[in-house]
């Protein structure tokens, strides 16, 4: 108790808790648990905008594609490493993934079935996790903030490419602005629930937030996110899926619809398009490996023991 | 540089993009992460250097084609680019044995092509040479660590040796297309690099512990647009959306 | 027949198609020569359908599409077929337990529409029942074969059971462009073809000796064109040829 | 030597030998060799065609062609059963193929690069294969003739559908002419080649002569089909790729150019541009079907037993 009441304090105090500092359990285990989701987001996160490298229309977009999935993969090694220094291994955090225990972010498990999805991936998913990233950059454990300030600096990056994809379409043909549209009438939805369920529903919120890992609700972040978008859609031309959706004059905010509750668990139980294709694919990748990771294991100490006889007969 | 010369560089463009292609179809689906990064990035090396080429080569051209007329507005037997390039990926030994074969080729092509009598193509050039030599690296280490790895990674490393040697007698033969470019000195003679790239890859196999394969029977034809079985499945991706949306910007 | 419900023929045929398509992969590279002989069979019917259902619908819709523009040139999001026909093709025990369910199925719903008020409906269902028997016969031996046959092909069996059950309850999910046309007695009532098809299938996997899944979650989408992400890939190969050489006869 | 005289006999009185009948060790491993190879070919014919079927261009198309893969595979089955009337298995014969021993046409070995590909093979090869093979309608051995009788049945039916193919490809666009052109061009020559070496460079071939299971020398075989083919071409308005190739007045045939027969035994040895991928891809296809026939031989077994204490409880 006293310990908490200190650590407590610290965290009151703004200053980072860094890897060898004592901190409670409960603290490690929930940026554990969280940093691994979030690792596994960036690396599932891969295969639906994976899937259209080999089909992207230019070879601008090809090229911009690959770096954009290459950056995402970046990120998982990042978090992966951040979530290291709390005592989990990557290859616990894999097995985990690969096992279907472990959770990511529920957004990947839709498919990515027109490129217009490439563009809507970019501007609304990683818009969304810019909502929710950049208070991380923030947060109180130092390595996970410090990942969260080079990861919020890509993802803005990709988000403006992502709109750029939205933009050309919307100018474009009228079979490019219906790709665009019928995207984005997929993907809203889908993005309002990445911030997770309702603030009554949420759990963990409370203890988060004391120890600054959450600095937002679910619904303020989810909020912000809805002011911030809906005007961009305007720009491009695109009219949102939602009826409900209105200004709020005395509010200052615009008011949305009411989610498909049913949908967000359904996907989060496992029961969305793709959960199992995501696990399947990760897993395959993951066990078709195994004798490459092996080698190299085999290579490196035979090198080593090379190198250790040939010191011993220097 | 000469119009004339302008199917050269599509073949060159063209191993350059149909590599990229197949490299790219491991991402998301790589033996560990640090290849999930490793290999984009190669693959979006190999992009870049082709949309150059194809850029230069639709100049030169005159015919108002660019980077992606080119890349993506061919029949299958316009494409030029050298069978190995576009061979299905197989396993991970396959995918780095191809790679460092081309990347020792392309290494010692750029090279020479640094001090080639066509500007563009030097600049291409001192930018590639770098890129290839990271390649190069980076697979070569690869091969040795898979090589002289467990017995399995040696024997799956044994087998792509057979499978591709067949298809790397294809760099050294002289491009008709690319007829009198030599001698004026604008693109490599490529049969000279062959004696510097065969003693790389022994070097690299004796580090490997793999053994050289010998009276291979050398596979050629895509320089010609005779493909493998696999091009038209490849391009059917490749050009899915050029096809299925012509005339449009992107 | 009311053009109304030229949209639900479409999903009809796109369901023959797309499985066909699937099953049309195996050719060549099937465990034995009989089935290199019997899939192709089977998926020649299921083409055979297709067709006479996107004849009939493009007659119906008076617009001018044949079978092949119907079939060639529509875009993703446009084709309607039930999301088992999609997956890919697995191995052989998913390939015969996803031929097995849908021809279960279907052999229903022919046996329904071969008393549909209209008669070109009725026609097709005459012909299409007695394939579809054949179909289910032979898929079901599969089944009953590979599931008390030996360990792992038990083991397959019944992990195709786990992939593909969720696809299963889409069957039975009204297609909303077929509004009407149940009441008319054009369609039948998919909805009420549920029991007999449980039935059908509890009786064959208790002869295979696998356990029926429970608590299945049901994915659906087909009908509206929400695909999974194989369907892409496979259209880029359906469509290749109508896509590189557009309005030209063959 | 007198058991030699009254086969030969048989032979010569046009007796059909059958499987019970006594024959000489040479005529049946003749006659095992040139079935396993005949099926051989059927079987690997499978995959050049089948190469197109999920592209073919239109629904008749593709149902055409399904179908005749399909009938290949059917000729396969006849000619393994034919062989396995001499005492060879179907097992035997396909292990002999998938691990590279056994020839077949070498033909196969080259790659179906474009739809007009299907046409020309069509025509030209089962046009050559059937030039090959109504002979052996006559051939000595029963089981084999019979067989031939119903696989030159449907492979005159094929060739009819290949020329239509190229006949409409002919009729077409500038592009699909082109593309006819160029497949005529790529196939022309190994087409030729499915004859075998010249008269003077094959084995076999006297003895089995006499024993009526050649009725003529390749080249005799090879000049019926040029003159045959030539004007197929000329009323597609396609030409031939060979420069020599002129109407010899004096002879009633056409005078055609050399052979590079040095691609022919390339291609033999095993160096054409697919030889390995056709064997791997039967291996692959016999490999991992192996569980689905061993499974397929326990149900037999399971329920056979099931059977036999079923009937003794009676």
């Amino acid at each position: 108790p006293e310990f908490l009441a200190a650590f407590q304090a610290r965290i009151d105090a703004d200053e980072k808790i860094e890897p060898n500092d004592p901190m409670p359990a409960a603290y490690r285990k929930t940026l554990i648990r969280q940093i691994g989701q979030h690792a596994h987001s960036e690396i599932v996160g891969m295969l639906p905008e994976g899937n259209w490298i080999t089909r992207a229309p230019t070879l601008r977009r090809k090229a911009a594609l690959l770096a954009k999935v290459q950056d995402e993969g970046g990120h998982g090694l990042y978090l992966y490493s951040a979530a290291e220094t709390l005592g989990v291994s990557r290859k616990q955090m894999t097995e985990e993934l690969v096992s279907g225990r472990a959770k990511y972010s529920s957004i990947f498990n839709y498919p990515t079935q027109t490129w217009a999805d490439i563009g809507a991936i970019g501007w609304l998913v990683d818009g969304a996790a810019i909502m929710n990233q950049v208070p991380l950059c923030r947060c109180s454990y130092g390595p996970y903030a410090r990942a969260m300030i080079r990861v919020c600096k890509e993802e803005s990056f990709h988000q403006r490419q992502g709109y750029e994809i939205m933009l050309k379409l919307a100018e474009g043909s009228p079979a490019q602005k219906e790709m665009a549209q019928d995207a984005l009438n997929r993907w809203w939805w889908p993005s309002l629930m990445m911030f997770g369920p309702p603030d009554g529903a949420s759990e963990h919120s409370d203890q988060s937030t004391r120890w600054k890992i959450k600095r937002f609700t679910n619904d303020e972040l989810r909020q912000k996110f809805v002011d911030a978008t809906v005007p961009q859609a305007q720009r491009l031309g695109l009219s949102l899926p939602d009826p409900a959706l209105a200004w709020n004059e005395a509010e200052g905010r615009y008011d949305y619809g009411e989610i498909d509750w049913d949908e967000f668990w359904a996907v989060v139980k496992g029961h969305g398009p793709l959960n199992k294709a995501r696990v399947a694919a990760r897993k395959k990748a993951w066990e078709d490996g195994a004798w490459v990771r092996e080698a190299a294991l085999a290579h490196a100490k035979k090198r080593a023991a090379r190198q250790s006889v040939a010191v011993a007969a220097e | 540089m000469p119009a004339a010369w302008v199917a050269a560089l599509i073949g060159l463009a063209d191993d350059h993009l149909i590599l990229g292609h197949r490299l790219s179809e491991w991402c998301g689906h790589a033996p560990m992460l640090e290849e999930d990064l490793a290999m984009p990035n190669i693959a979006l090396d190999l992009i870049g250097q082709a949309r150059g080429l194809y850029t230069y080569a639709g100049d030169l051209e005159g015919a108002g084609r660019d980077e992606d007329a080119l890349a993506f507005g061919r029949l299958e037997r316009a494409y030029r680019n050298l069978l190995i390039c576009e061979l299905p990926n197989g396993d991970f030994a396959h995918t780095m044995l191809r790679q460092f074969y081309f990347a020792s080729f392309m290494q010692l092509f750029w090279q020479e092509t640094e001090s080639s009598t066509d500007v563009t193509l030097e600049a291409i050039a001192a930018k590639a040479v770098k890129e290839a030599q990271y390649h190069r690296r980076h697979c070569a280490e690869w091969v040795i660590r898979l090589g002289d790895g467990t017995d399995e990674s040696a024997r799956r490393m044994a087998e792509a040796v057979t499978l591709l040697a067949p298809y790397t007698g294809e760099f050294f033969i002289a491009d008709p297309e690319a007829g009198g470019a030599v001698e004026a000195g604008v693109l490599p003679d490529t049969k000279a690099l062959q004696p510097a790239w065969q003693a790389d890859i022994e070097q690299v196999f004796a580090a490997a512990k793999l053994v050289l394969p010998e009276n291979v029977y050398a596979q050629k034809g895509g320089r010609s647009g005779l493909h493998t079985e696999a091009m038209g499945h490849l391009l059917a991706q490749l050009q899915f959306m050029q096809r299925s949306f012509p005339d449009m910007t992107w």
